[in-house]
């Protein structure tokens, strides 16, 4: 069973050593991940590295779990970057700036594989 | 380059004393010949002829003017011309973009103008700008006063201490000369207060006073071409013009380097004001005019007021939060550290509003009342008073005792009570406006010696010819003809052919390299890096402008003098 | 009467790219006492390249029109990214069948336009006279200013039949929106003027208003909590509470009225 | 080997420029001071694109560089809406390169700052900015203030090098004599640090702004007991910590400009430093990301008038972001080819826009390989500007600083590929007679 969450999206240092970088294990191992509560974690029923899909009503991406005391419960953290990217919406509302946090979204375990950065980008090819 | 022969022109050549002779201008190489062989003819038959403008004091480049463009996209979508074969795009009217600004001074027939106040750690930003605006030569004034360097030494009296730093800022930001902004008072901005010409600056144990007298001691040390560039403390509050006079007094037993002021004072009429509040807000211009009859060490220059909208801005930062919070309209504010500060604010000057009135009033009336037009400069201390494009508007003004009157009649009526302007009959002549619009200026920035401001063998072979003839007096037609002019000719080179630019070449950047002992320079130096290793946010290394920044540098030698 | 047809030509709309047309050439004054072969001759961008109306669109005309009052432009065809419809219209009727593209009537002075589908951003943007009406919805920015401009509607008449997005009215100084839908957040941001009325949901309100007045009739989420409750009165036989406001603004300049259910 | 002082980092807006770097076999081989981890592995390099490349029945093949410029010089000159996107990773003398080529070939021009502070930018637009270099801050701050920014991730050397850590002039005793306020919704290693932790509910940021100006003008009455998930109390707290504050800085980040009401969160966010000054100084600076991100917007603002989101269609500048903003024009799939330089939406885009950045020619501009090279038609690899180019950038706080080359690179500058595309477009121009 999934459980809904707020996404929120932003900067980590990992993150920003990869910026030029981002075709590397390092940044694929820190990005394509999600933070959430050990209570959101549990009632999931992941354990940290373990995949969870996230989905929300502009896609979907398999990322790696991990747990953080930080994040309050209900909110889903993703690292800046592709994969949190699939699930942003688009729409500016005529100021220019999508909404990268603050995306109502669902998590549910998941067995599928993470996509590696290449994988990803095909899926937006024709 | 070839040559040009301008010919039949009516000439204003008033640092050569040419009022007004019919007479012709031979260019060869970009520069003021005796004859030529065979040159490119102008026929300027029966229009006046002079030499290309020089603006003293104008915000055309740097950190502030471009935060001013950067918000106020409204006004950006003002005076947009799309690109021609020639000329970039344009946009905006109180904050012009650096090709629209470069386009319409050289429209008006003006060659040279000098960015008013470089805030010296944002000096590479200045640059970049003056080396996007087409055709105009150029220089900038860093500021110096408010810097924690100037107060130390100021308080402590090593007067040739503060020599070696001014010299070596001045160098370090390929500045011109020395700028002086609310002595004091950006300083304490820095707490959000202000203050006035004999306050005690706390810290720093110094009054405003202290220092513009600190630094024109300083500035005289060396044979420097401009004397001290000053906008006293109190800028725009009632009752200042005492504040002004006595800042003039400061300087009065000091012996300028060369032949010219000690002090210059910018945008006048906002240091004119009489009154104890807006109510009885009154023109002080008279009272400010007669002290400069009396007296030869100070000049100034105008900062008319053009009315409607405009983008004001200076790095007097507690007078841009006054006029904020007069209109609660957008404001920005950037101090900098350990030297100056900055605000900017749009601002509509309104001819129903009684204070804006006396405030147009007054700058118009400094003009007509000062009776040695050498003793100043037309400006609208651009964009604050208005934008330099109003300048036309002004020189009809000061033209036609006529228009002044139309003009009085839709002000206010507080015209007629609080402000000396009905009463005068004053009108210009053509070779006064050539003096406060070039002569003077070039004179007072010492660039007459490096070949601005006028047409004598040797000058640079920048022309402006209007399309007008001596003998108009038709207020309507002055201000048609000095708006776009029938030539620019800028280094030898038309650029601009009936009121359109027809060629943009760049301008040169003109500085100064006050020429400082070494060892004097040394010692500084010591307690300088001092200020960089604890104080200042960038390293002692990075902080000087590289040469890149300057790829047409014109370089004035201000050797020391003993 | 005069009724002018332009068609968008479907070949505009059908590459991988949908590149807009932009029509403010294209008013019934601009277009008053054209023939219909000076109508196809008016220069439209189409991106970075300017083509003849006649290129574009199908261009029929019907009747004569002795002002420009009496002329109607009938757009049809996927208006999708056709911008400025009516932009700086001063009379007339536009007529647009379909959703259009961003700045459909800004900076209208007269005249009316209807628009049967959808209105993107920017719809009767600094709007001063004249009336639109959007039968879909807006999305955000309807009647706004332009950016760093402290104006935005000053007069007219705008009405949506479906929502609205955010920031409906920011800066409204006059004139009078009615939105029978709900609006996203911060409707009559900055209002200094004018009125609007919300027949649905809001979302924060009335933010920095100094002057206007704005009426919700559905629910409010995430009230400002810089509001002062004055009391309550009855609009229209229902018991609204009155908030003045934006108290954030200082006490001085909270002259803004918010009614809420 | 020799020792290189006064290293600039071309990484974040702090563009700290006192770094110590050992070069030797001209290699950068050691970061020895002044760079957090993150402009210490800008410093130390990556994997590079090695040559310039065409896209081939969906393969890249690799080609020389007139080919590649002939390329893209086609692809724009043919454009009917092009896209000119990023900017920010370079230096200004490119970017002014990058404005003249927007304005021949009518395209629209932006940069990153439009999916990162272009809020803050439209928010500057609405109500000014009270702010002051970073060095007052460090020299006078008492309170510091960082509200949906997190720099201890994302700009590690900010609170060492300029506000809470700093020592300076008035500030001798570092943050012992600070106090430290931070505003979120997770607890981060930031917020750890702080005196007091505003922990907000997510995209309430708008409401939490008006109350404190409500406060700070004198009308905490009306305020309610909770507002964005903080107590009255907290608020009331920091309040009065503002009115306190003998200099008050903040800070915000994308934790502001990204949630909620965005652009108005940043003006409520001014809005509310304006109100603080009515009792002391207060100033707030944006934490821009990318380490010259402010200077495409000077440089595009002293040029055009306006600092992103510009449409040079008519020849001249029609600016809206929200209409020409990057992402909204491809969502809207407006454009027909776009140039990417010295940023990666393939990385940082939603993904419904890179679905029409993969539909049409792409053109990159970058030394690095990354996610947008996936899709790109027409690859240039430059060298990197800060490590094998110098130029002028500016700091988050508008200081322009210029960046040293420290090493020879085998690549072209950004601005000479530029320079080489322009004068291609003029001539294909030429050729067709326009």
């Amino acid at each position: 069973m999934g459980t809904k969450v707020n996404l929120i999206s932003g900067r980590t240092i990992v993150q920003g050593r990869n910026l030029d970088s981002k075709m590397s294990e390092e940044y694929f191992d820190e990005v394509a991940r999600c933070d959430l509560n050990k209570a959101d974690m549990d009632k999931l029923g992941v354990a940290a590295e373990e995949s969870v899909k996230v989905k929300t009503s502009y896609g979907e991406v398999v990322v790696k779990a991990k747990e953080d005391a930080g994040t309050p419960e209900g909110i889903a953290f993703m690292p800046m970057g592709p994969w949190a990217n699939a699930l942003v919406s688009g729409d500016t509302h005529g100021a220019g700036m999508p909404s990268y946090k603050g995306i109502d979204a669902e998590i549910e375990k998941s067995g599928d594989k993470v996509l590696h950065v290449k994988e990803l980008m095909q899926t937006y090819m024709g | 380059m070839g040559e040009v022969l301008i010919k039949n022109g009516v000439v204003y050549d008033p640092l050569n004393g040419v009022k007004g002779e019919k007479k012709d201008i031979c260019i060869r190489d970009g520069k003021v010949v005796a004859d030529v062989k065979n040159p490119k003819v102008i026929d300027a038959e029966g229009r006046v002829v002079m030499p290309g403008g020089v603006d003293i004091h104008s915000h055309i480049a740097g950190g502030k003017v471009n935060s001013g463009r950067l918000f106020r996209p409204e006004d950006g979508r003002k005076g947009v011309e799309a690109k021609t074969k020639v000329c970039r795009m344009q946009s905006g009217y109180s904050v012009p973009n650096t090709f629209a600004t470069g386009y319409r001074y050289a429209r008006m027939g003006y060659t040279f103008v000098m960015e008013a106040a470089m805030p010296p750690l944002a000096a590479r930003h200045t640059h970049e700008e003056l080396v996007d605006i087409p055709i105009l030569d150029n220089a900038a004034l860093p500021l110096l006063d408010n810097n924690w360097m100037t107060m130390e030494y100021v308080n402590s009296g090593d007067m040739d201490l503060l020599a070696a730093y001014m010299a070596w800022m001045i160098k370090a930001t390929k500045g011109f000369g020395v700028k002086i902004v609310n002595p004091g008072g950006t300083e304490m901005w820095g707490w959000g207060k202000n203050c006035s010409l004999n306050d005690t600056v706390p810290t720093f144990d110094v009054t405003p006073a202290e220092i513009m007298k600190g630094l024109a001691e300083a500035n005289e040390k060396f044979d420097m071409p401009h004397s001290i560039h000053v906008h006293t403390n109190m800028l725009g509050h009632p009752g200042n013009f005492e504040i002004t006079k006595e800042t003039y007094d400061l300087v009065k037993d000091i012996k300028p380097a060369k032949d010219r002021q000690v002090m210059h004072t910018t945008h006048t009429q906002f240091h004119s004001y009489g009154g104890t509040n807006w109510g009885d807000f009154e023109s002080k211009a008279d009272v400010i005019a007669d002290y400069i009859n009396q007296n030869d060490h100070a000049t100034i220059d105008i900062g008319s007021i053009i009315l409607g909208d405009t983008t004001t801005m200076t790095a007097d930062g507690p007078m841009e939060y006054s006029l904020y919070q007069l209109t609660g309209r957008k404001w920005t504010n950037h101090d900098v550290e350990l030297e100056t500060g900055s605000g900017i604010t749009p601002f509509l000057y309104s001819g129903k509003s009684p204070v804006n009135t006396i405030q147009w009033a007054i700058g118009q009336e400094l003009a007509l009342l000062v009776k040695d037009p050498w003793k100043l400069a037309l400006t609208t201390d651009h964009p604050n008073a208005g934008p330099f494009i109003g300048y036309p508007i002004i020189i009809s003004m000061l033209m036609s005792k006529k228009r002044r009157d139309e003009s009085a009649e839709d002000m206010h009526k507080v015209i007629y009570d609080r402000a000396i302007y009905p009463s005068i009959d004053r009108e210009y002549s053509l070779y006064e406006i050539a003096i406060i619009t070039r002569g003077m200026a070039a004179k007072a920035l010492g660039l007459h010696e490096h070949g601005k401001g006028h047409l004598g063998v040797g000058a640079d072979g920048d022309v402006a010819i209007y399309d007008m003839s001596p003998e108009e007096t038709d207020a309507g037609k002055i201000q048609k003809a000095f708006l776009n002019t029938k030539y620019t000719i800028k280094g030898g080179q038309i650029v601009v052919k009936d009121g359109e630019v027809v060629a943009t070449p760049a301008g040169k950047t003109y500085f100064v390299t006050p020429e400082c002992d070494d060892k004097l320079t040394d010692e500084m130096v010591v307690k300088l890096k001092d200020k960089f290793d604890r104080y200042y946010s960038v390293t002692y290394n990075n902080y000087a402008v590289q040469d890149a920044y300057v790829p047409n540098p014109y370089e004035i030698k201000a050797p020391w003098r003993s | 009467m005069q009724t002018i047809k332009l068609k968008l030509k479907s070949e505009v709309t059908s590459g991988v790219a949908k590149i807009p047309v932009e029509v403010d050439s294209l008013t019934p004054d601009k277009l008053f006492g054209k023939t219909e072969a000076e109508i196809k001759a008016v220069r439209v961008w189409w991106g970075n390249r300017e083509e003849n109306t006649g290129d574009l669109f199908d261009v029929s005309v019907d009747g004569t029109a002795s002002s420009a009052d009496d002329v109607k432009l009938v757009l049809d065809g996927d208006l999708s990214r056709v911008k400025r419809i009516g932009d700086g219209m001063k009379a007339g009727e536009i007529e647009a069948n379909g959703d259009v593209d961003m700045h459909c009537g800004a900076m209208m002075n007269g005249g009316k336009i209807t628009v049967t589908g959808n209105a993107d951003c920017w719809a009767g943007r600094e709007m001063h006279g004249g009336e639109l009406i959007i039968d879909g919805d807006a999305a955000a920015n309807l009647c706004a200013m332009y950016r760093g401009e402290m104006t935005g509607m000053t007069g007219g008449k705008v009405t949506v039949g479906g929502n609205a997005d955010e920031c409906v009215g920011q800066y409204m100084g006059g004139g009078e929106i009615v939105i029978k839908g709900n609006a996203r957040m911060l409707a009559g941001l900055n209002m200094h003027g004018g009125k609007i009325v919300i027949e649905g949901d809001a979302v924060m309100p009335g933010a920095d208003m100094t002057s206007g007045e704005i009426t919700v009739k559905g629910t409010v989420q995430d009230m400002m909590p810089s509001f002062k409750l004055e009391g309550t009165e009855s609009i229209d036989g229902a018991e609204y509470k009155k908030y003045s406001g934006d108290l954030a603004m200082t006490a001085k300049k909270a002259k803004g009225t918010l009614y809420v259910k | 080997m020799v020792e290189v002082t006064d290293v600039v980092c071309s990484l974040c807006g702090c563009v700290c420029d006192d770094i110590v770097v050992e070069v030797e076999d001209n290699k950068v081989t050691k970061v020895k001071r002044g760079a957090c981890s993150v402009g210490k592995s800008k410093l130390m390099g990556h994997n590079r694109i090695k040559s310039p490349a065409i896209r081939v029945n969906g393969e890249l093949k690799d080609c020389s560089y007139d080919e590649a410029i002939k390329k893209a010089a086609e692809i724009l000159a043919a454009s009917r809406r092009p896209l000119l996107y990023g900017w920010s990773s370079t230096v200004c003398e490119a970017d002014k390169v990058g404005v003249e080529l927007a304005e021949e070939i009518g395209a629209v021009i932006d940069n990153t700052a439009s999916v990162c502070h272009g809020p803050s930018v439209l928010a500057i637009q609405d109500v000014g900015l009270p702010s002051c270099t970073l060095g007052e801050v460090k020299n006078r701050a008492d309170l510091i203030i960082y509200w949906g920014a997190n720099p201890a991730e994302a700009h590690a050397n900010h609170m060492k090098r300029y506000s809470y850590v700093s020592k300076g002039f008035w500030t001798e005793e570092g943050k012992k004599a600070k106090k430290l306020v931070i505003v979120d919704v997770r607890a981060t290693k930031t917020s750890r640090m702080a005196d007091v932790f505003l922990q907000i509910e997510q995209g309430k940021d708008y409401l939490v702004f008006s109350a404190l100006r409500a406060m700070l003008y004198g009308h905490e009455d009306v305020v309610p007991d909770e507002v964005g998930g903080v107590s009255k109390t907290d608020l009331l707290e920091t309040a009065e910590m503002m009115k306190a504050a003998k200099f008050g800085a903040t800070f915000f980040g994308m934790g502001v400009t990204h949630t909620g009401a965005r652009h108005n969160n940043i003006v409520n966010a001014i809005q509310m430093t304006r109100a603080a000054h009515t009792h002391t100084k207060f100033s707030i600076t944006p934490m821009r990301g990318h380490y010259n991100v402010a200077g495409i917007n000077q440089v595009c603002t002293w040029e055009t008038g306006f600092p992103f989101a510009i449409d040079l269609t008519r020849g001249y500048a029609w600016y809206n972001p929200g209409e020409l903003s990057a992402t909204d024009l491809l969502i809207r799939q407006e454009c027909d080819a776009a140039l990417v330089i010295a940023s990666d939406p393939g990385a940082h885009f939603p993904g419904e826009s890179i679905k029409h950045l993969a539909k049409i020619p792409v053109i990159q501009i970058d030394p690095f390989p990354n996610p947008t090279t996936e899709f790109a038609d027409v690859v240039f690899p430059v060298a990197v500007s800060g490590v094998e180019a110098e130029g002028n950038v500016y700091r988050m706080d508008n200081i322009p600083i210029r960046l040293r080359k420290l090493i020879d690179s085998e690549y072209p500058e950004d601005e000479e590929i530029l320079k080489r595309i322009l004068d291609e477009v003029r001539a294909i121009k030429e050729k067709e007679g326009n």
